[in-house]
C-alpha cells in the first residue's frame, strides 16, 4: 500500500504536571470536554520534571508533537518549577527547529487546576496545528538509516 | 437544509453572533432608543434567530428602525449583541433582488437644503444594495 | 522480572460504554511482566479491592496496573489496598482511562485503543518501579487562620474549643470582616452585630486564640504539618498593652477627613482611628498617611490627651516568624468596582448606591443614623429602584462570569426592611432570576411580594439618567410586558457582584495553593473534598472559596476546622517517599541542584566512594529526605546525570513515552 | 507635527465649517494636516457583516495612504473616525478580512493595520495636550456653559474605538475646560441622536434630539457642541435649534483666536 493513502493518525505527547495541568485534564474530562485521542498524557510531579531527554525520545520513536503543560507562571506548586521549565522549553525547542523539528511541534501551555475549558481547546489546537504539520518525518535514530 | 435554516446559518455567520450565550436579561431591550418603533423587540431577535423564524424577522418593522448606535453592543453582559443580528437580518434583505428599503425616486422629496451627504451615503449603505 | 497483575474498571457504564474493557484486559497479557489480567465492575469497591488482595497472592503479584479513573482520585485507595495484602503500596500505577479517555471520546475503537496504550504506558512503569517506604515528619500543633471574619472567626473558635493553639492573622485594624458591616441578616432579619460581636469576643477572649490584628501573612515555608509563616504587624502607632480604648484621642483628632472604610467612604473618620464602636481589640491605629503629625511633624494630639500614654510615634512594623501545622485561609470578599459600569451612573449620582452601601445607610452606626435617606441631600425617599446582576453573570470582560448567590436574598430583605419601616415608599426590583434555593428562602422572597407589596419586574435595566431635579430616572425592559419602563426614582441600590478579596492571589501564591480564573481558591476535589485545598494542610473557609451567604460560610468555617483538627490530632505525618536521591558516583559536585531547590533540601557532603577500586573523598550532594517534595527540579538541572526522582525516575518516564509511541 | 488628514464628504459640503476651523486651529497649534490625495468617501457606516470587503476598502485606501507616508491618520468627522478605525482594527486583526482586501488591493505591500488612526479630539488630548492647549487660548470662552454631545459612533463599541469611557466620557469635557469654558455633564449626551434614520423616520429621530436637548437645557448648558455633522443636522432640524448647536473645532478656533481669519472661507 503507498504511504500516502495511509489515514494520518498523529502521535501526540502531552506533559502534565500533577498539581495543575493534570487536574484540568480530569476537569476537562468530568466535564466532557473532548479532545481528539491521539493525544496521551504522561503524569509528571511538576513541569520542571521534564528532562529534555524526555522530548527527544519520544520524536526519537516517532511522536508528531510534544506539549508541555504546568501552573500558570507565580502558581507553581513548588513555587518556582515552571520557571525552571520555561527556559528549558524555549532553549529545547529552538534547538529542535533548528535541527528541522518545527516549531509547531512542540508547545508550552499553562493550564490550571479549574481550566478544564482550556485544557481541551488547548489539545484541540494543537492536534489540529499537528494535523496541517503532517507526519513528523525529520527526526530518526540516524543508526537506522542506510 | 430548509431555506429558514439556511438564512438563520447565514444571519449567524454574517454577524459573527452566537445567539445561544442570551441569558435573556434584556437589558438590550432596555437599552434600545428606538425600543417603541419595533415591534419585534431586540432581546426578542435572538430567539428569532434560534428559532429559525426568520420570515418574521426579515419581515419585521424592526429592521429599519435600528440606528447602528450600538448601544445594546455596548451594555450586553453576555457579548450576544443584538444590533449585529440585526444588521445582519437587513444584509439578508437588502442582498436580494428588488429589496432595497430605500430607491432613488424617493431621494429628492426626502432633501432638504441643509441635509448633510453623510445622511445620504449611511442611509444608502445601511438601506439598500 | 516483574509478575505484573492488571485490573480493567468497569466504572459502571462510565468507562465500560466507550472502552472495550474486556479486550484492555486481553490486550495487556501480551505485554511483559504480565501474569494476570482481569476486569471488573467497580475495581474501587470492596469486592473490587478483593480481587486486587486475592490475585496479589495467589499469583505472587510483585507490581499492579489499575485502569481506572484518574490517579487523583483513587491511587490511595488501590494502594492501601495492595498494602493490606502484602505489596509495596508503591508498586501500584494507575492508568486514568476515563477522565482521560472514555468521558471524552466517543467512538468505541478510538477509545479502546487509546486506553490500551495508556495500559502499557502503565505496565511499562511498573516494570521499572521499586519498594519505596514513606518516611515521618512531625507535626506542629497550631493553627493559622488567615482572615478575621465570620469565617475565620468561627473556624479559630472550632479548633480552639478542640485544644489546640489558633492565630489568627487580620488586614484591617479589627476582626469582625463584612459581616461587621451587615445591618441585618436574612432568611430571620436578626440584627447582624447581635449575633456576631459576642462570636469576636469569644475569639478575643479565648485562651487558645491569638489574634493579630493590622496584620498580614509575608512569608510562608515549609509544608504540611510543619509551616513556617513570617506575620507583619503593621505599625499601630499604639501601644496595645496600654490603651485602655476611652476614646478621647478619636474624639480630639483634629485630621477627620479620611474617608471611613467601614462605611464604605460614606463618610469620614479621624486620622486615629477604630473602625467601629464594637471593635476587637478596642485600640486604635494611626492612619499615617491622614495624620498631621505624620504629614508635618507639628500637632501631636492624641498623644497629649492620652492619659495612658499609649500613642507612640516612633513605633515600626513588626515581624513575627512562627510555626504551624494547618493553614486556613477565609480572606473572604469585596464588591467590584463599578467603573465600567457607569451606565448606572453610580459615580454620577450620589443617591445611586450599592447593597453594601446600603447596609450602612440602614445601620443605625451608620452615616445617616440608620435613616433611610438620599445620600446627595438628605431627604426622604419614596421611590427605590433595586437593579440586581450588576456586574454577575457577565460574560464580558466588564464583570464576573458567575452568580454572586447572595444578592437576590439580600434585595429581598432590603425590601422588606425598608417597606415595613417605610410603607409609604415604593420598593421596584428589576431582576434577570430571582434564585432562592435555601431553607425557608423562597418563602422569604415571597413574603417581600405577597406581604410586603415589593413590585418584581423582570427585565434587566439599561441606564439610569439623572434629571435636572435631582430625582433618577430608570430606564429598563419589562420582559413579560413586553414594554420598555421608564420609571422616576429618588435611590438605586445596584446588588453589585462581590469578588474575591484582591490580596488572595498574593497570598495562594505564597501558600502554592490552586486559584482559578476568578481568583476563587480551588478546592481539591469539588465534590469530595471541598474545604481542601490541592496542597496538603492547606483549607478553606468562606467566600475564598465561591460565593456564600452567612450559615453556609459558617458551615464550611466549622468543616474546614475539622479537616485542621483532623491534620492537629495526628502525631506524625507520612511523607511522601517519592524524593530525590544523589548517585554519588556520577555526581561531580557541581552545586547546581543546591541552587534550583526550592526546599533547601540539598546539601554538599564529603563522602567516601568506591568507584571502581579507587577508594577516594569526595564532595557529593545529599537530598534530605523530609525535606524533599519530590519536585523534580534538580533532577533536570544536574548535568551528570546522578539525581534521579523515586517514583518518577528518567528510565519510568522514558519508559512510558515508549510505550506511548510504540 | 505632521499627520496625514481625512476629511471625508461632508466636510467638503454642508459641514465645511468643521473642516475650515480645525485646520486653521491645527495651524495656530502648529500641527500640519496633510491631506491625503484622492481620499474617497467612507460610507458613512461601518458595514457590520463579517463578509463584507468592498465596502470597507476605501478606508483601506486611506489608511494605506497614510502607512506609505509614515504618518498618522487624522479624521474629523465620527463617522469617518468610527469607519475607518474599525476598518483598521479589522485589517490589524481579522485575517480573513485582511487577506481578501489585500488580494483585491494587489498593493507593493500588504497592508496590516500599522497606521495609526486618531480622531482631532485625541490629538489635541494625547499629543498637544489639554494644559499645553489651555496656554494657547487667546480669547478663552470664559463662563459659557457648553455641553458636549458625543452621539453614538465616537464611543461605541469601547472596546474598538478604545476612545473614551463609553457610559462617562470626558474628553470633550475636558477640552471644554482647556478652552476656558464650562463643561455642563448630561445624562443623555451618549445616546443616539437617531442617525441615518431621521431620511425616512423624522419622527423618531425628533423624538430623540428633544430628550437630548431637553436634558442638556435642564442641566444648564447653553450651547452644545459636536463632532457629527449628522447629529448637528438632526439636533438642529428636530428642535428648531433650541439651544445653538456648533462642531468644537468652531469653539476652539475662537479660543484660539483664529475664527475671524477664516470665517469667509466657511461662508463660500
Amino acid at each position: 500500500m503507498p504511504l500516502e493513502n495511509k489515514e494520518f493518525k498523529p502521535k501526540i505527547v502531552a506533559f502534565c504536571c500533577n498539581w495543575c495541568s493534570y487536574a484540568g485534564a480530569d476537569l476537562a474530562g468530568s466535564s466532557r470536554l473532548t479532545y481528539p485521542a491521539d493525544v496521551k498524557i504522561i503524569r509528571v510531579p511538576c513541569s520542571c520534571r521534564v528532562n529534555p531527554m524526555f522530548i527527544l525520545r519520544a520524536f526519537e520513536k516517532g511522536a508528531d508533537g510534544v506539549i508541555m503543560c504546568g501552573c500558570h507562571p507565580g502558581d507553581c506548586h513548588y513555587s518556582t518549577g515552571n520557571y525552571y521549565a520555561r527556559r528549558r522549553m524555549t532553549l529545547l525547542f529552538s534547538m529542535l527547529d533548528y535541527i528541522g523539528v518545527e516549531n509547531g511541534r512542540t508547545r508550552v501551555e499553562w493550564v490550571s487546576a479549574a481550566e478544564g475549558v482550556k485544557f481541551s481547546e488547548t489539545m484541540n489546537s494543537f492536534v489540529e496545528k499537528i494535523y496541517s504539520l503532517g507526519e513528523n518525518v525529520r527526526l530518526g535514530d540516524l543508526r537506522c538509516k542506510s | 437544509m430548509s431555506s429558514e435554516k439556511k438564512q438563520a446559518e447565514l444571519i449567524k455567520e454574517i454577524s459573527g453572533v452566537n445567539p445561544l450565550k442570551c441569558m435573556k436579561c434584556g437589558k438590550c431591550s432596555a437599552t434600545c432608543p428606538s425600543y417603541n418603533e419595533m415591534d419585534i423587540k431586540p432581546h426578542q431577535f435572538v430567539s428569532y434567530v434560534i428559532n429559525e423564524d426568520i420570515e418574521s424577522l426579515v419581515n419585521s418593522k424592526s429592521l429599519w428602525k435600528c440606528l447602528s448606535c450600538f448601544a445594546c453592543v455596548e451594555r450586553c453582559p453576555r457579548d450576544v449583541k443584538p444590533g449585529k443580528l440585526i444588521d445582519a437580518a437587513r444584509q439578508v434583505v437588502v442582498r436580494q433582488k428588488d429589496q432595497n428599503y430605500l430607491l432613488a425616486d424617493e431621494i429628492p422629496e426626502l432633501l432638504d437644503p441643509e441635509l448633510p451627504q453623510q445622511l445620504l451615503v449611511s442611509a444608502f449603505r445601511r438601506y439598500r444594495r | 522480572m516483574q509478575r505484573i497483575g492488571v485490573f480493567v474498571c468497569h466504572c459502571g457504564s462510565n468507562i465500560a460504554a466507550t472502552v472495550d474493557v474486556s479486550k484492555v484486559a486481553e490486550m495487556s497479557l501480551m505485554e511483559p511482566g504480565v501474569v494476570h489480567a482481569e476486569d471488573y465492575q467497580y475495581m474501587c469497591s470492596e469486592a473490587g479491592q478483593a480481587k486486587i488482595a486475592a490475585a496479589i497472592k495467589e499469583k505472587n503479584l510483585t507490581g499492579i496496573v489499575v485502569c481506572s479513573c484518574s490517579p487523583r482520585m483513587h491511587e490511595a485507595t488501590f494502594r492501601k489496598a495492595a498494602e493490606r495484602a502484602g505489596l509495596n503500596p508503591y508498586m501500584v500505577e494507575i492508568a486514568n482511562i476515563r477522565e482521560h479517555c472514555s468521558w471524552i471520546h466517543k467512538d468505541m475503537e478510538e477509545a479502546t485503543k487509546k486506553a490500551v496504550i495508556l495500559m502499557r504506558a502503565a505496565v511499562a512503569k511498573v516494570n521499572l518501579n521499586a519498594p519505596l517506604q514513606a518516611g515521618e515528619s512531625r507535626v506542629t500543633k497550631r493553627a493559622l487562620v488567615i482572615g478575621g471574619g465570620i469565617a475565620g472567626i468561627q473556624t479559630a473558635l472550632d479548633i480552639a474549643d478542640a485544644g489546640y493553639e489558633v492565630d489568627i492573622v487580620e488586614k484591617t485594624p479589627s476582626i469582625g470582616g463584612r459581616m461587621s458591616q451587615l445591618d441585618k441578616t436574612f432568611p430571620t432579619l436578626d440584627c447582624s452585630a447581635c449575633i456576631l460581636t459576642p462570636k469576636m469576643v469569644e475569639a478575643s477572649a479565648h485562651e487558645k486564640i491569638t489574634i493579630y490584628t493590622y496584620s498580614e501573612v509575608e512569608k510562608v515555608s515549609g509544608f504540611v504539618g510543619d509551616f513556617t509563616v513570617d506575620i507583619r504587624k503593621k505599625a499601630r502607632s499604639v501601644d496595645m498593652n496600654k490603651c485602655t480604648g476611652c476614646g478621647v484621642c478619636q474624639e480630639k483628632c483634629p485630621s477627620k477627613k479620611a474617608p471611613s472604610e467601614f462605611n464604605r467612604g460614606l463618610n469620614t473618620r479621624s486620622a486615629i482611628y477604630t473602625p467601629f464602636a464594637q471593635a476587637i481589640p478596642n485600640v486604635p491605629v494611626i492612619d499615617r498617611e491622614a495624620c498631621i503629625k505624620f504629614k508635618t511633624g507639628k500637632c501631636g494630639i492624641c498623644s497629649k490627651v492620652c492619659q495612658a500614654g499609649a500613642v507612640d510615634y516612633e513605633q515600626k512594623d513588626e515581624i513575627i516568624s512562627e510555626k504551624y501545622g494547618a493553614i486556613v485561609v477565609a480572606t473572604g470578599f469585596d464588591t467590584i468596582n463599578l467603573d465600567k459600569y457607569d451606565e448606572y451612573a453610580y459615580s454620577q449620582s450620589k443617591d445611586v448606591i450599592t447593597s453594601l452601601e446600603l447596609e450602612r445607610v440602614m445601620n443605625a452606626a451608620g452615616p445617616t443614623h440608620g435613616h433611610l435617606e438620599r445620600l446627595s441631600d438628605g431627604k426622604a425617599p419614596k421611590e427605590i429602584v433595586f437593579i440586581q446582576c450588576v456586574g454577575s453573570r457577565c460574560s464580558d470582560d466588564r464583570g464576573k462570569p458567575y452568580c454572586s448567590k447572595i444578592c437576590c436574598m439580600y434585595t429581598a430583605k432590603h425590601a422588606m426592611l425598608i417597606r415595613d419601616k417605610y410603607p409609604d415608599v415604593n420598593v421596584t426590583v428589576f431582576y434577570i432570576d430571582v434564585r432562592t434555593p435555601g431553607k425557608n428562602f423562597d418563602e422569604f422572597y415571597r413574603r417581600a411580594v405577597e406581604q410586603y407589596g415589593v413590585n418584581y419586574i423582570k427585565g434587566q435595566v439599561g441606564k439610569v439618567i439623572p434629571q435636572p431635579d435631582g430625582k433618577l430616572l430608570v430606564q429598563g425592559s419589562d420582559l413579560l410586558d413586553n414594554r420598555q419602563i421608564l420609571k422616576e426614582a429618588d435611590m438605586v441600590v445596584l446588588a453589585t457582584a462581590i469578588e474575591p478579596n484582591p490580596d488572595v492571589r498574593k497570598i495562594a501564591t505564597m501558600l502554592t495553593a490552586s486559584i482559578d480564573t476568578n481568583n476563587f481558591l480551588t478546592e481539591a476535589h469539588a465534590k469530595l473534598r471541598p474545604v481542601e485545598s490541592p496542597t496538603a494542610g492547606i483549607f478553606l473557609s468562606g467566600v475564598c472559596q465561591g460565593p456564600k451567604d452567612i450559615p453556609e460560610t459558617v458551615a464550611q468555617a466549622g468543616a474546614a476546622a475539622v479537616k485542621a483538627i483532623g491534620l492537629l490530632a495526628k502525631d506524625k505525618l507520612m511523607t511522601n517517599p517519592c524524593t530525590a536521591q544523589s548517585d554519588i558516583l556520577l555526581c561531580n559536585g557541581c552545586s547546581t541542584c543546591e541552587n534550583v531547590c526550592p526546599y533547601g533540601a540539598i546539601t554538599y557532603e564529603d563522602k567516601e566512594v568506591n568507584d571502581h577500586g579507587i577508594r577516594e573523598t569526595r564532595r557529593v550532594a545529599v537530598v534530605n529526605n523530609a525535606l524533599c517534595q519530590g519536585c523534580g527540579a534538580c533532577t533536570v538541572a544536574c548535568p551528570s546525570g546522578a539525581m534521579d526522582l523515586q517514583g518518577f525516575s528518567n528510565r519510568q518516564i522514558l519508559a512510558e513515552v515508549d510505550a506511548i509511541c510504540r | 507635527m505632521k499627520y496625514s488628514y481625512y476629511p471625508g464628504c461632508t466636510l467638503r459640503t454642508k459641514a465645511k465649517d468643521l473642516d475650515v476651523y480645525a485646520r486653521a486651529s491645527a495651524a495656530a497649534l502648529g500641527i500640519e494636516l496633510e491631506e491625503i490625495e484622492d481620499w474617497q468617501c467612507c460610507g458613512g457606516v461601518y458595514p457590520l457583516g463579517s463578509d463584507e470587503i468592498a465596502t470597507k476598502l476605501s478606508s483601506v485606501r486611506a489608511l494605506n495612504a497614510a502607512k506609505e507616508k509614515e504618518q498618522d491618520l487624522v479624521t474629523m468627522c465620527s463617522a469617518c473616525h468610527h469607519v475607518i478605525k474599525r476598518v483598521n482594527d479589522d485589517m490589524k486583526n481579522v485575517e480573513d478580512i485582511r487577506t481578501r482586501a489585500n488580494n483585491y488591493m494587489e498593493l507593493e505591500e500588504p497592508y496590516a493595520g500599522e497606521t495609526e488612526v486618531l480622531h482631532f479630539l485625541e490629538v489635541l488630548r494625547d499629543r498637544v495636550g489639554f494644559d499645553e492647549l489651555k496656554k494657547k487660548v487667546k480669547n478663552p470662552l470664559t463662563g459659557k456653559k457648553i455641553g458636549a454631545y458625543y452621539g453614538c459612533l465616537l464611543l461605541r463599541p469601547s472596546k474598538l474605538l478604545s476612545f473614551d469611557d463609553p457610559e462617562n466620557p470626558a474628553i470633550i469635557e475636558d477640552f471644554i475646560r482647556a478652552i476656558g469654558a464650562e463643561p455642563v455633564v448630561y445624562p443623555y449626551r451618549n445616546e443616539c441622536c437617531g442617525g441615518y434614520i431621521s431620511l425616512k423616520e423624522k419622527d423618531l429621530s425628533k423624538g430623540m434630539c428633544e430628550k437630548i436637548m431637553a436634558s442638556a437645557e435642564g442641566f444648564g448648558a447653553e450651547m452644545l457642541t459636536t463632532a457629527c455633522p449628522l447629529c448637528l443636522y438632526n439636533l438642529n432640524k428636530s428642535t428648531g435649534a433650541k439651544l445653538p448647536v456648533v462642531y468644537f473645532t468652531e469653539l476652539l478656533a475662537e479660543a484660539l483666536g483664529v475664527k475671524e481669519e477664516v470665517k469667509e472661507e466657511v461662508q463660500k
